[in-house]
């Protein structure tokens, strides 16, 4: 099955984006100090992208690039050279009983039924044409383009609102960030 | 005459509205008036209603004045029920209070609370007559309650005496257990859809009720008699009952209330004809109440309990009478008895009111010649009730003997030595009181002196009475006058009791031996001694251990459960509430702890939340 | 060349939004362009102002609706019906009461600025966004926007440090939650192949799944997102400590502007989209109102602050909307629109009390400090009183009528296990609120002054006592409003 | 042709799982917000595999949509990190306990 | 058929009575004149409602003065009133509890909040009485906690916002079910007729449904109205709730809106669900003997007179649901009939403890001896009062009992014999009691008592009247009560034990 499917190179980019997924995630997980974890992060987001492009979704893999890894990564690494947090590496004794355990079982379980309900449903079930108007993945057109068309007209109400979110994390930030001038007090 | 009827009815509790509205420094004369006034009127009344009978074709007339408990198949009037044995009842009831109403004029004089004892006691005969005139049962037990509410006032009329109040209290309670008899007498003759108006009972009886609903019916009003007439087991109630003051001693515990019980048995004769078994246990009880309450009599030192044991015991007789089936001879001892008995307590108040309070009969003696209106009328009361002729006690007793004699020899034989017992007891009272030395100077300073005019007056006319009483029915040539009065009633005559005419003689011959016995041996035993420890066992002053057997038997355990109960419901039935709201903040107080305030356990919880709704869709999906 | 058809939009149902994001981006730029800060009192009104002009849309679009029925636009992802515009009512009611509230604090703490005016609007469009979403990606947008508005004004108090760290925890577990939802809509756009709930309903009316797990997947997930903000056990852990910690007026927001956006979504989600798998996702339902009015009943009782009591009141409230939603009728949507709808003035009339007797610092929240509130201010007092025993349940009260509605709705569809569970609980936490009550009415310290009751909250709690009373014993037009309140689509 | 799109798919579940693991054992909120950007980014891949898989590009105008929020998130999550070192010096969560109960 | 307005008025009056006293709040003399005013009219009201009913309006129904009036057909809410003869027993009783505990009780501070609660709570009351509807019935008896508590919890004794919290959360728990079971019922109406949810009470009345349904309908019903009662076991919250209410509240709890509880099981427990009559009579029943003796027991070591109130109540409640579930017409009319009498009687009670607590600081029978001699008319009132509960005859209490117990005895003869036996109970407990306090020489602390003000006397005579009244011409009261009774008898055991 695997075989008559799967060429040769494609199985060597998804062990690839694979394994730089799954070895930058863990170390996020496993790694103690954050500018480190932030660096493994973008391991992780290079295997991401890297199976986007494998799976023709050619410019999200720019855009995953350029502003997750380029952009998100890099103000996490800022606030954290910025709070200087990356000298004071947390105790790696987990302080919280049980925590790690229940944990892990809970991601496992969690993860693991969701698995077994995808298998159960031969993973996948929907159909193209149950999207009212959507646009087809053609192979012929430009995906940027019917990105852009999917955009516009689908989703043109989701992408109007994301301005909303922007101005509010502009917003946010400023009033987050903002020293206040008076002696803060405790209250 | 029915208007007649309601007079005897209303009288009595016009006088008490009035002397309830009576300003309350309305002065003892116009108390005394209004209270004895009303009920003269009424014995006036009885006695024209009467004659109104006598001259009637109909022998029962019913007065309907109001619907009362009427609903679904339920219909219980306030309705009067003139017939020869209400008319009986209604004479001598008025008649007898009349007398002790006026006595009580004098002996009460200067009591306190003399315009309420007054209003109390015409509130009682008011109760009395509804009993005895009641057309149904449920007004007679309008009566009933009513008798016993005012007896409960009456008895513990010195309420702050401790002894009183107990009196009072225990004399409700007794007859409140002896009414559950006659209540659920009254629920199985309604099952039983004979109705409870007593002339639908004396027609739909036999019809309506089987032998076993009969019996039931008639034990259940044993019980309720016997509460209210008390006899065995419920009969302790009435020597405690002596703490009231004497009158009503006379009037409410000897002569008219203690004699209802056998009156509704009387009453309800239609019922007691069919359950033979019933009457049987009617007989019994009667006859060992009789004895039983003799034997206590003999070794009393109070007077007024010997004279309250000996209404036990005559009351006995008159239960003996009904349970054979003699219901003449029952309402002829009745009769007879409320004139000697009441006699003889208002003998005793005298008495007692010349020696300042003193009960104690050997604190007495000698007092013949102080006081010479009260001892000839005692000496003929004493005679009435050992037995002896011509007085009235002598042929009603013979009467219910006779008809005892008849039914059952066993129960014959109880009665006479009772008899003996009686005529025994009663002269040793006599004795010490009239007779020998005058102890009561030992611890009397004042000198005795005779009571007042309206103290003596209706001694004197209740001596006659008692004196010529037996005229009533007399058994001779079965004239039976009263018997066959009351035969439309009971429809059991005298004559149909079988004692030949030499056997009349005969029994009547052992009447008097064994009254003479009596008499004699009481005579030659105690007018030269107050004490004789071996025929005052303590057995029979403590009253068989009665008092102590209910006590510790029925009183004791009850109020142990009514203790625990009560432990119950504050520790336990308050406490599983109480441990629920516990355990529920308890669990709300454990459940805190969940709440760390630690986001990564907040988040775990959630994590495993959405597992358990995987886990939940992985089940379900299969 | 490919040409782009724009889809045609109907503004009317996008009006609500484009009003509140609108104001907002109105006081942002007078902000830049302002050289002082905006004064507190413009900023109010302007907001105020969006949110009426936003209240009297949805009349309008109750009239069109009323007339033309329900309709899909901007390429089906945004619907307008009826349940949409009663909804969006009642999201944009509360805004003006918690703005009327905010304005008092923002006077006593010293604000000044149109920020938190900004954000609470920008918040609240978010809100109206779920109630009007139709497609899985705009309800996430919705979300979000709801979502990191309020991470931001809960940590608006710059003073407090609880303020911030109520706003973290809440972030945190919002973001995690946001991507769990978000794995849940993949997970459903994989099983149906359209993320358009219309579509979805269709497909599924369509096609019987053999094999439903992926779509069950998907529609477990995303009920952790709606569960999480309707404080439903397990998912409620952080609304005590928010409640705690937000400023006073903020915490308003949850049970009434958040709660719309949310149950909305739900119910939409859930009823609409997902509708013919009822029977599977009932079950989870079930265990939501048994948890939710339980925990929050029992910690209810033992709390000491009366803002964490809120909290878990408001836990075992989301648990009784819950069961409206159970029993995915017209009646359970009408139900639990109902008690939404009656809950929010409610609870936003007893946060301005809540408020006002924090008083300065808007720290000090602890029972005690109400013990004998009734007797130095008798109409905030009483007005406390009432609001409490509406929350308990009272006849004559919204609380009642509400908890009588959604009690109806979920017997009819026959879940009597659920309701009498939620019903003991009612009463176990009515200890919390009686307790609450009786120190109202106690003797109180002498020492304390009456609270000064500006006018914003006076509005407040004025309008909050006169809605729970005269709907309470009149609760027809509400009860019609919400009968009408039906989904565009329901199967 | 590509692999089977249920390889992406346990991929990404996997990934999301590390994720959770992550969310909940990390305690520096910095590192957490990073787990929550490991499950987005394994919410995009799956999305994206399902636009391939249903050849459709909805999936993938989606994983656009999370990505802004996911910067906006981010943004506005550094800002109270931020704020609330200020005052307490710490990025660690377990510290904030001031409210329980 | 009369105009609904004489109700709507009965209900509207007390109301007008809350506002002008709350107008009047700065001013209490003329606030309790307002309040007087309000309840004495409210009172004079009822009597004429009284007067105007016809017991046989209509062939089919004893209903009089109804109206049905929807408030929001969703929820099937609606405003319906009537009365029959039932309900305007308990609604003249309501009236006249109100006003005499209003005459007898002044509160030491802030008056005029207390008079408005009582308002309220005679409003909700008489609501309840005359709601034809059980969701509005329901929605009353609900609402009457409010009033309640905060009555007992402001004005009451030193630990009474415990007790009046634990009332509060008791029955409340009680009607959380019961609210499930009155939407349950609703809806296997609606189920089965179509149309609007409707709680319309001869609607309801004639819903099919299995027996297991009826049985679980009961229970819900019945648990809460049996707390509100309070039957055994369930009268845990009375003590001490009876033992700190102020006076007035306490009149009104004990004497009216404990009935409530036994008016909610006749009417609505019982009625709407005769299938389950059979399987639950007996456990009632049970319930019900057990009540008598229990609080017979334990009111016979009470040391206290309001303790005593509390366990006289719960046997007394034995007796009435004794009737009520006695399955015979006479036994349900006598749980009537008791229903009022205990509540004319708990009323005279509750004045009597004002009486004694005013005077004595307690209602305590243990620390004081020989009242009667310092005290004699009141002393009259007490021994009233316990006649009326022994059941003597003549007394409106023996018409209530007797009629139960013989109307039991014939469907049910081993529960009534038992039963009976509370009537000695009864006895019991009273004269131990009445002993106690007010027989044995006067002591010290009770010399120079008062003995009954004019006022005291105005209140109490016509509770003693109306006791006597009851007892002598009960016709009145029975007349109009029986047709009612009638039809709920024969409704829920249609094969007709119509005795």
């Amino acid at each position: 099955m695997l075989a008559l499917t799967t060429t040769w190179p494609d199985l060597l980019v998804f062990i690839t984006a694979a394994a730089l997924i799954v070895v930058g995630a863990l170390g996020v997980i496993s790694l103690t100090n954050p500018v480190h974890s932030a660096l493994s992060l973008i391991i992780t987001l290079f295997g991401v992208a890297l199976s986007f492009l494998e799976q023709s979704a050619d410019f999200l893999a720019a855009v995953e690039i350029i502003v997750y890894a380029g952009a998100i990564v890099v103000l996490i690494l800022f606030v954290i050279m910025y709070l200087g947090v990356d000298r004071h590496p947390h105790d790696e004794v987990e302080p919280l009983v049980g925590q790690r355990v229940f944990a892990a079982l809970g991601a496992l379980v969690t993860v693991g039924g969701i698995i077994t309900l995808m298998a159960k449903s031969h993973w996948v079930t929907g159909v193209m044409s149950a999207s009212m108007n959507g646009t087809s993945l053609s192979s012929g057109q430009g995906e940027i383009t019917q990105l852009g068309q999917s955009v516009f007209t689908t989703y043109l109400v989701a992408f109007e609102v994301t301005a909303a979110l922007l101005i509010i994390a502009v917003l946010g930030a400023v009033q987050l960030a903002r020293r206040d001038r008076e002696s803060e007090v405790e209250q | 005459m029915t208007h007649a009827a309601l007079v005897t009815l209303l009288a009595p509790l016009v006088g008490f509205l009035v002397l309830v509205t009576l300003r309350r420094d309305a002065s003892e004369r116009l108390v005394g008036s209004v209270a004895t006034g009303a009920i003269t009127l009424s014995f006036l009344a009885a006695l024209v209603t009467w004659v109104g009978l006598l001259h009637r074709s109909s022998r029962e007339v019913t007065v309907t004045l109001f619907g009362w408990l009427s609903t679904g198949s339920l219909h219980a009037p306030v309705a009067l029920l003139v017939d020869p044995l209400s008319v009986t009842m209604m004479l001598f009831v008025t008649g007898v209070s009349a007398l002790i109403h006026l006595y009580s004029t004098g002996y009460m004089q200067g009591e306190r609370d003399f315009r309420k004892f007054f209003a109390y006691l015409n509130l009682f005969v008011f109760s009395m007559l509804v009993l005895v005139m009641a057309d149904n049962l449920v007004m007679t037990f309008v009566g009933w309650e009513g008798v016993g509410v005012c007896s409960y006032w009456l008895v513990a009329y010195y309420f702050d005496r401790d002894s009183a109040a107990s009196a009072g209290k225990k004399a409700f309670i007794y007859n409140r257990v002896g009414d559950l008899g006659l209540l659920i007498a009254m629920f199985i003759l309604f099952s039983h859809h004979t109705g409870l108006g007593y002339l639908q009972i004396a027609t739909s009886a036999s019809t309506h009720l089987s032998g076993t609903a009969a019996t039931w019916v008639v034990l259940a009003l044993l019980l309720g008699a016997s509460g209210k007439s008390a006899q065995i087991p419920l009969f302790n109630w009435l020597p405690d009952a002596m703490e009231g003051p004497t009158p009503v001693s006379a009037l409410i515990h000897a002569a008219t209330m203690v004699t209802a019980g056998v009156y509704l048995l009387v009453r309800m004769a239609p019922v007691l004809a069919l359950s033979g078994s019933g009457r049987t246990t009617i007989a019994v009880v009667g006859a060992l109440t009789a004895f039983v309450a003799a034997t206590i009599a003999t070794s009393q030192k109070d007077i007024k309990k010997v004279l309250a044991f000996s209404t036990i015991s005559q009351i006995g007789y008159m239960v003996l009478a009904v349970g054979v089936g003699a219901y003449g001879a029952a309402i002829f001892l009745m009769v007879a008895h409320a004139f000697f008995k009441a006699l003889l307590f208002l003998g005793s108040g005298s008495v007692i009111h010349s020696l300042h309070g003193e009960q104690d009969l050997r604190k007495m003696g000698a007092l013949a010649a102080v006081l010479p209106w009260t001892y000839p009328t005692f000496l003929v009361g004493w005679l009435a009730i050992s037995g002896l002729p011509p007085f009235a006690g002598f042929f009603a007793k013979g009467a219910v003997l006779t008809g005892a004699y008849a039914h059952n020899k066993t129960l014959w034989a109880l009665g006479v030595v009772t008899a003996v017992l009686t005529a025994y007891y009663m002269t040793r009272l006599f004795v010490l009181t009239f007779r020998g030395r005058a102890r009561y100077r030992d611890t009397l300073d004042a000198e005795p002196h005779e009571s007042p005019a309206v103290m003596v007056a209706p001694l004197v006319v209740l001596a006659v009475a008692a004196t010529f009483a037996g005229a009533l029915d007399l058994p001779w040539s079965h004239q039976h006058t009263l018997d066959t009065f009351i035969t439309s009633t009971v429809g059991v005559s005298a004559s149909t009791i079988g004692v030949s005419g030499t056997g009349q003689w005969t029994l009547a011959l052992i009447d008097v031996v064994v009254a003479l016995l009596g008499l004699l041996a009481a005579f030659s035993l105690w007018r030269s001694s107050t004490a004789r420890p071996a025929l005052e066992p303590r057995f029979l002053e403590r009253v068989w251990y009665w008092d102590d057997l209910y006590d510790r038997g029925l009183g004791r355990p009850l109020t142990r459960v009514a203790e625990e109960t009560t432990r119950v419901d504050d520790v336990v039935v308050d406490r599983v509430v109480e441990g629920v709201a516990g355990r529920v903040s308890a669990s709300a107080a454990g459940l805190k702890k969940v709440q760390t305030g630690l986001v990564r356990h907040y988040a775990l919880g959630m994590t495993l939340g959405v597992s358990l709704i995987v886990v939940y869709l992985v089940a379900r999906v299969g | 060349m490919t040409t782009l058809t724009l889809p045609t939009i109907n503004y009317l149902a996008l009006a609500p939004f484009l009003v509140m994001a609108g104001m907002a981006l109105v006081l942002l730029i007078a902000t830049a362009l302002t050289p002082s800060r905006i004064s507190t009192r413009v900023a109010t009104s302007a907001a105020v102002a969006a949110a009426g002009s936003a209240l009297v849309i949805t009349i309008v679009q109750g009239w069109q609706i009323a007339r033309h029925g329900a309709q899909l636009t901007a390429a089906h992802s945004v619907v307008m019906d009826g349940f949409s515009a009663l909804a969006t009512a009642s999201i944009s009611s509360s805004l003006i009461f918690a703005l009327l509230i905010a304005h008092d604090w923002e006077g006593r703490e010293r604000f000044v600025g149109a920020e938190y005016q900004m954000l609470a609007l920008l918040a609240t469009s978010g809100a109206v966004l779920m109630t009007e979403a139709n497609d899985l990606a705009v309800v996430f947008l919705g979300l979000e926007i709801l979502s990191i508005a309020l991470y931001v004004i809960i940590a608006f108090n710059r003073r407090r440090l609880k303020s911030q760290e109520s706003s973290l925890k809440y972030f945190l577990l919002g973001g995690f939650a946001a991507a769990v939802f978000m794995y849940g809509a993949a997970l459903v756009y994989g099983a149906t192949g359209t993320t358009n709930l219309t579509s979805i309903s269709y497909f599924l009316g369509a096609n019987v799944l053999v094999h439903p797990g992926l779509l069950w997947a998907g529609g477990g997930l995303m009920m952790l997102a709606f569960a999480f903000k309707t404080q439903a056990v397990p998912f409620h852990f952080w609304s005590p400590d928010v409640y705690e910690g937000a400023p006073t007026p903020v915490t308003g927001f949850h049970a009434s502007i958040v709660w719309g956006g949310a149950f909305a979504a739900a119910i939409r989600v859930m009823v609409s989209g997902l509708g013919t798998q009822s029977d599977t996702w009932r079950p989870i339902i079930w265990g939501l109102i048994v948890l939710s009015t339980v925990v929050g009943a029992l910690f209810a009782i033992t709390q000491v602050n009366a803002k964490r009591l809120l909290a878990y009141s408001s836990v075992t409230h989301s648990g009784f909307i819950w069961l409206g939603v159970w029993a995915a009728t017209a009646r359970g949507v009408a139900a639990s629109v109902f008690y939404i709808l009656t809950y929010a003035p409610t609870v936003l009339g007893s946060f301005a009390i809540v408020a006002l007797v924090g008083g300065v610092g808007d720290s000090d929240h602890y029972l005690v400090k109400y013990r004998g509130l009734a007797r130095r201010n008798p109409w905030v007092g009483g007005s406390l009183a009432l609001l409490l025993l509406s929350q308990l349940g009272v006849p004559f009260t919204v609380g009642f009528d509400g908890k009588f509605a959604v009690l109806a709705a979920s017997l009819d569809a026959g879940n009597v296990t659920a309701s009498v569970v939620a019903m003991l609980a009612a009463a176990v936490a009515a200890f919390a609120y009686l307790r609450w009550v009786a120190s109202l009415f106690a003797e109180g310290d002498p020492d304390v002054a009456p609270l000064v009751v500006p006018w914003a909250s006076r509005v407040v709690i004025a309008s909050s006592v006169v809605i729970v009373l005269v709907f309470g014993i009149w609760p027809a037009p509400l009860t019609h409003l919400a009968q009408h309140a039906t989904l565009y689509f329901q199967p | 042709m590509s692999v089977p799109a249920s390889w992406y798919l346990v991929l990404a579940a996997v990934l999301f799982g590390i994720g959770v693991y992550g969310f909940l054992t990390k305690r520096s909120v910095i590192t957490m917000l990073m787990c929550v950007e490991l499950m987005l980014n394994a919410v995009n891949l799956t999305f994206v595999t399902y636009a391939r898989t249903l050849s459709d590009i909805s999936g993938q105008t989606i994983v656009f949509f999370v990505m802004v929020v996911a910067a906006a998130e981010v943004t506005v999550g550094l800002g109270i990190t931020v704020a609330v070192f200020r005052r307490r010096r710490t990025t660690s969560v377990d510290e904030l306990t001031e409210m329980r109960g | 058929m009369h105009s609904s307005w004489w109700l709507t008025a009965l209900l509207l009056l007390p109301l007008a009575g809350v506002l002008g006293v709350s107008l009047t709040r700065s001013r209490p003399e003329r606030a309790r004149r307002v309040a007087l005013v309000s309840v004495g009219v409210e009172f004079a009201l009822s009597v004429v409602v009284a007067l105007l009913y016809n017991a046989h309006v209509a062939q089919a129904s004893t209903w009089d003065f109804g109206v049905r009036w929807v408030v929001s057909a969703p929820l099937g809410l609606a405003y319906d009133v009537a009365l029959d003869g039932i309900s305007l027993a308990l609604v003249l009783l309501s009236t006249l509890v109100a006003l005499v505990a209003m005459l007898s009780d002044r509160a030491p501070r802030r008056e005029p909040a207390y008079l408005a609660w009582q308002l309220l709570a005679l409003d909700f009351t008489v609501g309840a009485f005359v709601a034809h509807d059980l969701l509005l019935f329901f929605i009353f008896f609900e609402l009457v906690l409010v009033p309640s508590y905060f009555m007992v919890a402001q004005w009451g004794g030193p630990s009474a916002r415990r007790a009046a919290m634990k009332f509060f959360l008791y029955t409340f728990v009680g009607s959380a079910p019961a609210l499930v079971a009155v939407i349950y019922l609703g809806f296997l109406h609606q189920h089965e007729v179509g149309g609007n949810l409707s709680f319309n009470y001869s609607a309801l009345s004639s819903t099919v449904m299995t027996s297991s349904q009826a049985v679980w309908i009961f229970v819900g019903l019945a648990l809460a109205f049996a707390i509100k009662a309070p039957l055994w076991p369930l009268h845990s919250w009375s003590p001490s709730t009876y033992g700190e209410a102020p006076v007035a509240a306490g009149a009104q709890l004990a004497a009216t809106l404990s009935k409530l509880g036994t008016y909610g099981l006749l009417r609505f427990a019982l009625a709407l669900t005769p299938l389950a009559v059979k399987s639950v009579t007996p456990v009632v029943l049970v319930l019900s003997v057990i009540a008598i003796v229990y609080g017979s027991l334990v009111a016979a070591t009470s040391r206290d007179l309001r303790r005593l109130a509390v366990f006289s109540s719960v046997a007394q409640m034995g007796f009435i649901t004794l009737g009520i579930f006695s399955g015979s017409q006479i036994g349900v009319t006598g749980a009537v009939v008791l229903m009022v009498v205990h509540g004319i009687t708990t009323l005279g009670l509750f004045v009597l403890i004002g009486a004694l607590e005013r005077r004595r600081g307690s209602a305590r029978l243990d620390d004081v001896r020989g009242l009667q001699g310092a005290v004699p008319v009141l002393s009259g009132f007490v021994t009233v009062v316990a006649f009326a509960t022994i059941g003597v005859p003549g007394l409106g209490g023996f018409v209530g009992e007797f009629l139960i117990l013989l109307g039991a005895f014939g469907v049910h003869p081993a529960y009534a014999a038992v039963a009976t036996l509370g009537t000695v109970g009864a006895a019991v407990y009273w004269l131990w009691a009445y002993q106690r306090a007010f027989h044995g020489p006067l002591s010290e602390n009770a010399t120079g008592m008062a003995d009954a003000s004019p006022t005291e006397r105005a209140l109490l005579w016509p509770v003693v009247a109306l006791v006597v009244a009851l007892g002598v011409v009960p016709a009145p009261l029975l007349s109009r009560v029986a047709p009612s009774v009638q039809q709920i008898v024969a409704h829920v055991t249609p094969t007709g034990v119509s005795r």
